[in-house]
């Protein structure tokens, strides 16, 4: 059985954007992209997204990418309250660095970066609950 | 005092558990995995969190993630629903060792009745008869032969610390023996970490009769009556009903005894079934599920008991707010599993309501059924004074079932409920293969 | 012996009637207008025929179609349902004359009981309490003046033949008579040919009561208990509770003996309900609403009686099926009525499910709410042990209602629900204008 | 069992954008698809009737009329058994003529023409239950 090529994310908006649907949903045995609109769409409709799944690995911008919460847990910029961030706006780290812990089950998970990147912006409001797929940091892949 | 639930689980069963806290006045948090982020349980619940992706191992069978989260949102307790974890003392365990009521039996509990050896055991001392068989674990091969010998056969080889099929050996004649006890010891092994093997006389074609127990943990045991549950395709259940039809009124009396004297030996607490095999006038202990069950709707029909509702109250630490006298089982009710054939969107969905009809389900026009998860789509409970009634009233909820865009199994269980063999009340676990085999043979 | 049934009505209660009939076997054909082809009541039945355009007299009123229609599909009987034709003593005449059952009472039982003046009388005479008042029409306004000295201000005037408002005036003050008098006599001659009227005290915000009543025209007369329907707008009733919160036990009592004691004297078969007006600790005669009405499921649920399936049952003369010491009033019971503020397209649609909840509607995605009919859309129907509790899963189930693409009453049901008034359990014929008015003129 | 070959995701769009549809799923073993639209389709889309009631005094050619039956009975053609029928096909029959007995209620209820025309078809079967709005006749108004 053949399945069709997934077009990015970006073709998906485009085509969303420039057609008269309210609604669009895709699912694929590892991605589910769901789009609505109210009210007319079509042309010059204004853009309005207005389900926007904070877990689809969404691509904004050209090696920007998201890095979301691998668990369910409390989210911390520093290993301990007194101690300096692991990074911050404007950070380059490598793979293996630490970019956050996450605290689940009183043991501090400490989240290594994929990837080396840049991060762009900070997502998840410290010392709150992060759930599987919370978006954390907003990176550009370098 | 519970303020608020973890509910870790999906489908019918988490809508069913948001309804109960509901009417008790109890915030929820449904657990879901990332694909599970639109169903109803999740929309309909106070708070939701996502544990994880789609496979159940990834989420709704990943423990810290669904500890954390019932934490984190500052549940007081985690009801397991069915299934996935409902049954694991390490869980149970866990959430113990977290500071939350685990809304089920006690760890301890659970991991007694999880060994079937000792569940015997236990049965056995508390006066429940058990299958002819081996009340230790078989030595070797030698001694499962001599057992068998002593038993007759056919007999069956189950492993001591499991269920579900796995390490499980019909062996119906001596030659068998051997490969039978190298591949279930092997399997047992592979599946529970434990490959000790008993053996029991095996039943052929039994019916499956249940009780519904109930206990507070504080002496309070009490049970609504009995379940038949023998109508299954490959040991799913499709239809249950309450009362079994034309069981014997000792054997029924007997039953609820026994099964409330074991439930009061392991001073259980929480709702549970005590599961027997019925083979002409003997019946036979199988096992304990010691959670709540999918078909428990039938139960509450005809005892007016809110099983999910007490609970959630037992877990609070209250005694049960009823004694055994003051069940009063009236009436008949049957209930059909409406299951999904395949994954796909449900495009339009018409259920059937209006008098005597109950449905429990999470469904509705919109709905994507998920491939990773099992496949019941409703539930369908009907009552009425009589079990003819019942099952009229059931041929006409069924009638009136529409669903688009997936494949279910409505038409067959159509067909068993207007087979002679169902409305004739003689249902063994064989009536499936019979009914549908035979008319797939005759076209 | 009744093989097929006429359902004369449209609707919700049209598909429960439907329903009732698969339960029992029994064919049905839907007789409809043009406009309600495509309802599920429409869909659900053995046959259709449709007897006129939307209005209703040229078509649900239209006898002589409805009985064509029930001839020539070879129907043995025909059910009128609630409202149009029900209680219409010329249109169960004329069933009858064609040698139809009539699912209702005798011709001539209706028609006394049409009769405001002789249904007084009737229920004075078995021993009914009836408002203090004048047994017999006025003679002129000399009369009316004396009569109205005689009783005390507040009086009311009510057409003899009549009900449902018309020819009705309440005259505070002497003063007011003459013109009162005139004004509801000439209506009283205007909509029912006959300008008799009578006069009662008038009871200023009572408790509206009504004792269900079943009997089989042989001898065999049943209550079921009460309900109460005090909570109404404009005489349109909203929520409806089974038994009667707070009510007088021996009040009950004597409610639930003297109406049978009237249905007994009236040799009456099927079903119907003595209405009573409730001041404090006196109650008093209404009427007979001579027919099944929009809240009988209330009852269902407290009895476990399926009074459809027992009208139909008595229509096939049979006696009925239980003496009053065999029913058992159980638990708490409430409906709600959720109603259209206007007509239009249901585009989606999501009624609650799950324990403890009936749903009686006719509606699904893509239903057209016709401007020519009533504006029910759906009856929630829950039972729970205690009216507390039932109040509680009433809240959770409107929670889960979502009706789009048109208006509904839901949000001032759920205001009622929650009003402080309701919850007491203080419920007269004036809560919704304290409840809704309040909660207005607050913003 | 085959599948058909499944299209690009663009060009599904494609298809569905020129198309009347309100509404489009599609559902592969590991891919759905689902379309919706409010309101009208695209550009071109027919204006489509979505509610064709079969009774609708349909006019399928100029002067082409069906006359239905104004109440439920029992449709005959002649006015007594043994009698010849009121008309036939090609007949052409006045305002006021008699076209058939509609009996209801044991009463025969004559059904008069309301325009001059001629028979096209006779669409009731004799001796046969028609309800409100049975076809009856097809006619050619005259």
């Amino acid at each position: 059985m053949r399945t069709p090529d997934i077009p990015d994310i970006e073709t998906l908006f485009t085509l969303f954007e420039h057609s008269s649907l309210t609604e669009f949903s895709l699912t694929a045995s590892d991605l589910t992209v769901v789009m609505k609109r109210q009210g007319q769409g079509a042309g010059e409709a204004p853009s309005l997204p207005t389900e926007t799944k904070p877990i689809a690995k969404a691509q904004p911008e050209a090696n920007v990418e998201i890095i979301t919460s691998p668990i369910v847990g409390t989210f911390y910029l520093t290993p301990a309250p007194d101690a300096p961030p692991y990074i911050s706006v404007g950070s380059t780290v490598k793979r293996g660095d630490v970019l956050c812990t996450i605290e689940a089950m009183k043991l501090m998970n400490q989240l290594e970066a994929e990837y080396s990147c840049q991060i762009v912006k900070i997502l998840a409001k410290p010392e709150t609950m992060v759930e599987f797929g919370s978006p954390l940091f907003e990176v550009k892949r370098l | 005092m519970i303020r608020k639930i973890l509910v870790a689980n999906r489908g019918e069963i988490a809508l069913r558990i948001v309804r109960a806290c509901k009417d008790l006045g109890i915030k929820s948090v449904v657990a879901h995995s990332s694909v599970d982020r639109d169903t109803l349980a999740v929309e309909l619940a106070d708070e939701a969190v996502c544990i994880g992706s789609a496979p159940t191992d990834q989420s709704y069978l990943k423990a810290e993630n669904i500890i954390m989260a019932a934490c984190l949102t500052h549940c007081d307790a985690i009801h397991p629903g069915i299934g996935f974890l409902s049954e694991s003392a390490n869980f149970a365990k866990m959430v113990e060792d977290a500071g939350l009521i685990f809304i089920g039996p006690k760890s301890q509990t659970i991991a007694l009745l999880g060994n079937k050896v000792a569940a015997r055991k236990v049965a056995q001392e508390a006066g429940v008869p058990i299958t002819p068989g081996g009340q230790e674990a078989l030595a070797d091969l030698d001694d499962a032969r001599l057992t068998a010998q002593r038993l007759g056969y056919p007999i069956i080889l189950k492993a001591s610390a499991g269920g579900g099929g796995r390490g499980m050996r019909i062996v119906h004649r001596e030659e068998e023996m051997a490969s039978a006890f190298a591949l279930a010891r092997k399997e047992a092994g592979l599946f529970f970490g434990d490959s000790a093997l008993h053996m029991e006389r095996y039943i052929q074609n039994p019916r499956h009769v249940e009780v519904q127990v109930i206990g507070d943990g504080q002496g309070g045991v009490v049970h609504l009556g009995e379940r038949d549950c023998s109508v299954q395709k490959n040991h799913q259940k499709l239809f249950e009903e309450s009362p079994a039809f034309a069981l014997d009124p000792a054997m029924r009396a007997a039953m609820g005894s026994s099964s409330v004297a074991l439930f009061k030996a392991l001073h259980y607490r929480g709702a549970g079934t005590v599961e027997f095999l019925v083979d002409g006038s003997s019946y036979y202990f199988m096992e304990v599920n010691a959670r709540l069950q999918v078909e428990h709707p039938v139960s509450e029909m005809v005892s007016c008991v809110d099983l999910v509702r007490t609970q959630i109250e037992i877990a609070q630490g209250r005694r049960l707010p009823f004694i055994q006298e003051q069940i009063r089982l009236n009436g008949y009710a049957l209930e059909c599993r409406l299951n999904a054939l395949g994954a796909g969107t449900i495009t339009f969905l018409r259920l059937p309501s209006g008098p005597h009809v109950r449905i429990d389900t999470y469904l509705e026009a919109g709905s994507v059924i998920s491939p990773y998860y099992d496949s019941l789509l409703a539930k369908i409970i009907v009552w009425a004074p009589e079990r003819r009634d019942a099952l009229t009233i059931m041929e006409r909820a069924l009638d009136e079932v529409l669903i688009e865009g997936i494949a279910t199994n409505l038409d067959e269980q159509r067909l068993i409920l207007k087979s002679k063999r169902f409305v004739s009340g003689k249902v063994t676990t064989n009536l499936y293969e019979e009914v549908i085999a035979t008319r797939k043979r005759h076209g």
